[in-house]
């Protein structure tokens, strides 16, 4: 059976942690880290990077396209 | 099991991207207020411009409102129009280029309130252009000041102590007005707060290109939004409350849909 | 005398209000007051800054480009005001999020860590309140129970329960300022 | 001595407005002085004193609701910044050709255009020239402090119903976003319609049997009688010129050169006076605080003191042809200025002043 | 018989009268073209006015429009508008004095065209005051141009050879439009070149001052009628022109009534 | 020589659009100026050239409509008179800040407000210092025919184009109205898109891969590029006055008193240079053809040369003061007007001239 | 039984000829006159008097207001 | 030579185009010409009148108070412009409506019934033509063969047809204009 796996990539410097990619992802992918960057911003990451389907859904969302989303077909 | 052997690196691969920022968006990080609606919007646009291969034949209006410096984001030419005048612009512009696709992008201070004339206008006349409407019932720019569509009890900076209908009046649904007036040709009411609603929102800005390439008439996309800022909620705060409480009032979907072609 | 100030920060800060309640504590006092913030589109974000005036006569120009003091809460503030301290004057930052600390040697250098004290006190809406008692510690520009009563003037009644935790933190911020450098005098 | 408040400009207008009895505010917001509706808003004037508070769909809206209301004989009054009060030069025209009596707050951000949100004074023309068409004139009051913004509302009222005129603020964005301490004055109770009625005749408070219709109009379509109408306000004019001028005078006296500035760079000016007198330069300054009616007179006195004028101002020079004509080529007049929401520093006016008259 | 014996000096009394010139109507003689509806709209409004004894508590907002003269002939106190404005100076008047009978006589081209923002807002504050629209479908009186309402096809010194709706548009029901404002509690469109019309009209303007009495919000209420200079035909000719062109695509009756109190 | 007609002042105007190959045209009507649009509706442009007329819903929407058509790089105008003009001030600061071409045309009637549909000079103020916000100029264009009016168009055109600016014709009800014989031009072809993209490259007309993409915007948020923007503006307006000027003059090698006066006014003050003549006086008279930039250079050296000069106006004295300006004290300037819609006769002016500078 | 008669009487002199109230008139009472006033306008009188009834129509339809009705009962 | 007229009347009979007339006819000749027209808001009735000047030179001022020749069609027009004819200047009007006559007997004064002339023709729209042709006969100021051209220059193509019958009216007029009054000689 085919499966398909993801990533997303979130380009954290410009990342504003706005947060509303995380309740976006139907499979809580992410949370904000606790760091900041330079502007001062909690930004995204992949708290639980498996999880990920490359849905895109969180892209789709992230209201400043700062997320690129990567997927891959998986045998099983 | 196989799944287990593929890492990170496997699948951040050219050829796995399946989204990527459209190349339609410059280089410049947006100045909107981290969680605002008008990214999303600003995005979907650029990537129906980049799908249908339309670049050099889309003249875009900011309006005056958050969005005014729109034409730093949106890599195609651009006009900015005094408050409330973008349908106006709009008009002057696709009247001497027919062959372009023209848009506005407004606010909803700055269409409903200031520029109602111009938008009932440019509605009824039936501009062959798509208005993109961003409803956030607010005027985000000068501070939260209240929109016409500001709702009842709603608080800003103008109604402190919450939107008063005997003082103010009701809150306007414009969109409401405009697919009452023959000359647009598709009316529609979106968000972009959830993935689906981003979808159903490129659609409809889809249809409106398609619908003014075909001559159609005016096509009109509200957009209910969050100014987070204004309404002085996070993010994600303020998209729930916009779906307690806008979306009842601005319900989404089609008000008018012209048969196709 | 007359006392030429720079609050310079992030926006929600509590730049501004900081700026009010010392001015607020100079009209107790009897002293003449301007307070000018920085100002631009409403988006959230982005530095705010406030001059701020206290002096004993009628105050000309309330714009002014280099200050007796500078109080600086971020980065951004510090590249942009650093140099703007007059010599022999006073700068009072806090260290979060200061990357390069401020380099000149003829003022007055200060530290004093409010958000982290805030942080630990829990109540990091006292942040500028801890500053604002540094300031006072090392420069008694208005008398330390003025500026409770400046504190009082500009909050609206219905948060006047707020005021002995910002009386507190106004204190704390009295303990905990500490001296980077001091001026040297150099040939004028 | 009234209760002393820590205020915003912007504030301190509003503040005026409510305890100088005004009947009705309508504005529409902009950057930078969203403050004034925002202030109103707080306060609830409808429950402090029954004054009306409006936020109108436009400026234009805006204006003509006063033109309204100012026809009822209210005292009523609507703020904005440049491009709103572009907006509003139509609504203004006739309010001035229909005699009526109201007060405009523009707090002035650099044009042309949407231009910026920062302090300018480039406003000027327009607000002593008559942006909008036809033969008229607004009072124009220009406020150098925030109690000056507070008090000018009374001023302005007073002058307004004095001459039945409309009345301009003429602020900018520093004097507008400035605190500084204010002396707040005592509620005065808003007009009744009896005294309406008895004060103001001519307003349309409903026509009762003891008199004729009363008809607020700037329309006359017969050309005798409109340039009958036009001579009356040309002598209005004339008669505000003699009497209402208003100025400042600093180290005038033993001036030899002489600063003439409104409003925020006026504050700069003083400044620059004393840097300059510092330097052994006798510099005065002449603050305009009407800009219509022009101190004409007094600059035509002091062109035999002073050995030259220079207009300091946030523009591309617009009130120094007003200095100009007062001297009529008498002294040398010269211009310095900043633009684009830049204010000018002390030192560089200085600097300015030595180069156009001094030398170096 | 009796009857043969009445001659007309007998009749005509005195006692006999019953129907005369309202004395709110002033002595001087309009300066509208003869056969123009204005007339009998402002005779009817000031016979309300005087019916209901309210002469001392009515102020009139006269528009830019071949009625820029009302208030010659309304003797009532009255004011003068900018082209557009008059809801806008209705809304500062009823404002500062609610217990006043404040209404505005707009022709189309006033309130449609230039004051379609003042008068959309107005209607949707819901101000408590009485819009008294003439929609003759044209601008009377720089000379007969386009207005926003002239019909398909209908020529006018702008639209030579008649109104294109490709060009400009469809001819705006503005009436219709505020009708679906909550602020509006009364939307009507009546006609006053029959005996019956007139009737109507006058019942419609005496339910608008009740309405505004009762502080239900704003009564709007359009009087189709003929602009015969404009249209370049004898008035009977414009009436029966009215009939068979301008009711069939704006026809009479309440558009939005409220319940009586 | 072209073709001659007998044609109003406003039909000529749009006949020269037409001909011009102007490619819009966005008006409202008003009195005295509607036969502009109603001439171009007749003349069906749309088929004669492809040039677009369009009835806007208020003048707001037609100056915003030109605004958005000449950022694309279109030849467009729109037309106006007096209360009209005033409610475009703020389109005309934008297009001015925006630095884009275009056309306007006030047919002047007398104000303030409604007043009078007659032909009045009143505006002069609001076209030469502008009516709107901020600091920046319309190059002016004052017709005193019906030649004029048609031959105008061009030149407006060409200097707006040149300078990226707003050209105004400032006219007036006489001259609107007026029929006098024109002599009418070729009929010029439209520009191409590609011609526009090539000539006007900073136009909107769709960003291709070659070049970035286009903005047409008059908002700077920093202040110190506001300024310099704004300092640009200034060069500009610099460089028109140092390029542009236009003037005619009638009998002023020897004379001893000078009139200045444009537009209808002008053609008045010729019959007075000739009756004045006739009584032996040495009058001439200098036409301000261009407004902004205004003569005063050629001014300045003619206040050497003649003992008066009369402005003489249509309005309650407006240009005198650039007149004033220009000559800056060297010579008595005094002003003669009328207003309301009333044109002055040859005669009143000889008497007023008289009594002014000759005594009795 | 009672019936009714009516007269009208038109102010000639503010009269503009406009005809509105000639077909307004059920009793077909009104014509417009020969002769025209001092403003040049051929003024409505009635050519068949006995016929109104004082119904009011025309002078409800009456732009100028010019028309006064008259009405009396009369007893057969 | 420059001919100063003011042709005066109702809107609607035809003063307007009686001048435009004139005016081609004028420039047909290779004259100047201005027409100056009074105008106010377009409501029916009330009264029209233009002026014309016709001149072999450049024409200063198109705006007029004293007339070389007065057409006065209504009363209105009589009382406003019989004052403004010049000493030994003509008054031509037509008696329709006319209840005060001229009275100066310094000017010439003729009289052309040209409405009832028109009602007899059944061409009331060719009144105006009539009283042209009255004037053309008294007063050549341009040639009959140019008034005829500037007629058809002045309709647009579509009312070509209408020109045998103007024309037959501007003969007519030739005819029937009567001489009321010459001009006596007055001391200067
Ligand atoms: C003529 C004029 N009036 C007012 C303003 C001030 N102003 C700028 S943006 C704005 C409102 C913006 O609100 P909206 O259109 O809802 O846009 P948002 O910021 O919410 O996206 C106002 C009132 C202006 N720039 N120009
Ligand atoms: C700002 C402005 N624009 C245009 C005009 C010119 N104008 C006067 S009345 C009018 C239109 C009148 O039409 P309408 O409102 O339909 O009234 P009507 O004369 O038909 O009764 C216009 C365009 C004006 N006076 N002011
Ligand atoms: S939505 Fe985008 S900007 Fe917001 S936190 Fe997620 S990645 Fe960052
Ligand atoms: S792509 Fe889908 S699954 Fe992956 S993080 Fe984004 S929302 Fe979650
Ligand atoms: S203020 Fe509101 S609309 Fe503007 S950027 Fe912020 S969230 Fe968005
Ligand atoms: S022009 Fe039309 S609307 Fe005006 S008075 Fe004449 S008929 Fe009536
Ligand atoms: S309706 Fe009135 S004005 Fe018209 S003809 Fe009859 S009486 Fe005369
Ligand atoms: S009152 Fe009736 S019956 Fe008599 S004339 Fe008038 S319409 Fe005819
Ligand atoms: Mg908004
Ligand atoms: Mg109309």
């Amino acid at each position: 059976m085919a499966k398909v796996t993801g990533r997303i990539v979130v380009d954290t410097e410009r990342c504003k942690g706005c947060a509303v990619c995380v309740p976006s992802c139907p499979f809580d992918v992410i949370a904000l880290a606790d760091e900041v960057n330079s502007k001062g911003f909690h930004y995204a990451y992949m708290k639980n990077p498996e999880a990920c389907t490359g849905c895109t859904n969180c892209a789709l969302v992230c209201p400043d396209a700062v997320i690129k989303v990567f997927r891959k077909k998986v045998t099983a | 099991m196989a799944e287990q052997q593929i890492t990170s690196e496997d699948i951040i691969q050219e050829e796995n991207l399946v989204f990527d920022r459209t190349s339609l968006l410059t280089d410049n990080v947006f100045h909107y207020c981290p969680g605002c609606g008008h990214g999303v919007v600003h995005r979907v646009l650029m990537e129906i411009i980049e799908e249908l291969d339309v670049q050099d034949k889309a003249i875009g209006i900011a309006p005056v409102g958050c969005s005014v410096l729109a034409y730093n984001y949106m890599d195609i030419d651009m006009q900015e129009a005094a408050h409330g005048r973008a349908p106006a612009l709009a008009t002057g512009i696709k009247r001497t280029m027919p062959d372009k696709y023209v848009f506005t992008y407004q606010g909803d201070g700055d269409l409903a309130a200031i520029g109602t004339a111009e938008t009932i206008h440019a509605c009824n006349r039936g501009e062959n252009i798509a208005i993109i409407f961003i409803n956030n019932g607010i005027y985000g720019m000068t501070g939260g000041q209240m929109a016409p569509t500001t709702l009842e009890k709603m608080k800003s900076s103008t109604t402190p102590y919450g939107r008063n209908i005997q003082q103010m009046g009701n809150p306007l649904k414009i969109t409401e007005l405009v697919a009452q007036l023959p000359g647009t040709c598709y009316v529609t009411r979106q968000v972009v707060h959830t993935p689906a609603g981003v979808r159903k929102t490129k659609r409809a800005i889809r249809n409106a290109f398609k619908y003014q390439q075909e001559e159609r008439g005016l096509s009109f996309i509200e957009v209910v939004s969050n100014c987070n800022s204004g309404w002085k909620m996070s993010p994600n705060q303020a998209n729930k409350w916009l779906e307690e409480n806008m979306l009842p009032y601005y319900p989404t979907g089609d008000l008018k849909k012209p048969e196709d072609k | 005398m007359s006392e030429e100030i720079i609050i310079a920060g992030f926006g929600g800060q509590g730049v501004l209000s900081m700026g009010k309640i010392l001015c607020y504590a100079g009209i107790v006092q009897g002293k003449e007051v301007t307070w000018m913030p920085s100002y631009g589109p409403e988006m959230r974000g982005g530095t705010a800054n406030v001059s701020v005036i206290i002096s004993d006569e009628r105050i000309s120009s309330p714009i002014i480009s280099e200050f007796d003091i500078a109080i600086i809460l971020n980065q951004q503030s510090m590249d942009k005001f650093e140099n703007s301290v007059k010599p022999g004057g006073y700068l009072i930052y806090d260290g979060n999020g200061i990357t390069r600390h401020p380099e000149r040697n003829d003022i007055n250098i200060y530290r004093v860590d409010a958000a982290a004290e805030a942080a630990r006190m829990e109540t990091t809406k006292t942040f500028n309140m801890i500053v604002l008692g540094g300031l006072l510690k090392v420069k008694p520009i208005v008398e330390m129970e003025k500026a409770v009563e400046g504190l009082k003037k500009s909050l609206p009644e219905r948060y006047h329960h707020l005021i002995p935790v910002n009386e507190k933190a106004i204190y704390r911020g009295t303990e905990i300022i500490q001296e980077v450098r001091k001026a040297k005098a150099e040939a004028s | 001595m009234g209760e002393l408040k820590l205020m915003k400009g912007n504030e301190a207008i509003a503040e005026a407005a409510i305890r100088e009895g005004a009947d009705g505010y309508f504005g529409y917001p902009i950057t930078p002085q969203s403050e004034v509706i925002e202030y109103f808003a707080a306060q609830q004037p409808e429950e402090r004193t029954g004054m009306v508070l409006l936020q109108a769909e436009s400026e234009i809206a805006a204006i003509n609701m006063i033109y309204g209301a100012a026809g009822a004989g209210k005292k009523v009054m609507t703020s904005s910044s440049s491009p709103g009060i572009s907006l509003k030069q139509e609504g203004l025209t006739y309010i001035a050709g229909a005699e009526l009596p109201c007060l405009i707050l523009n707090v002035v951000r650099g044009g042309p255009g949407l231009g910026t949100i920062q302090p300018s004074q480039s406003d000027y023309f327009q607000a002593v020239k008559g942006g909008g068409h036809g033969d008229y004139h607004l009072i124009v009051l220009a406020p150098s402090s925030v109690q000056e913004m507070y008090d000018f509302v009374e001023t302005g009222f007073d002058l307004a119903f004095k001459y039945r005129n409309p009345t301009m603020i003429l602020s900018d964005g520093a004097i507008g976003q400035m605190m500084e301490k204010v002396e707040i004055g005592e509620q005065k109770p808003r007009m009744t319609e009896q005294e309406i009625r008895e004060k103001y005749p001519w307003a349309t408070t409903g026509k009762t049997k003891d008199r004729e219709r009363n008809v607020i109009t700037s329309l006359e379509l017969d050309s005798s009688k409109m340039e009958k109408f036009n001579r009356k306000l040309i002598d209005k004019y004339r008669e505000i010129e003699e009497k209402e001028v208003r100025y400042e005078e600093i180290q005038v006296e033993d001036a030899e050169y002489l600063l003439i500035a409104y409003g925020t760079t006026s504050r700069i000016c003083e400044k620059v006076v004393q840097l300059a007198r510092e330097e052994g330069i006798k510099l005065g300054l002449l603050r305009p605080i009407t800009l219509f009616p022009f101190p004409k007179k007094r600059l035509d006195e002091l062109s035999g003191q002073v050995k030259g004028m220079l207009s300091v101002e946030m523009s591309a020079g617009q009130m120094v042809e007003d200095v100009r004509l007062a001297v009529n080529g008498k002294v040398q007049v010269e211009y310095y200025g900043r633009m684009g929401g830049i204010i000018p520093s002390a030192e560089e006016i200085v600097d300015a002043l030595k180069q156009k008259f001094i030398g170096g």
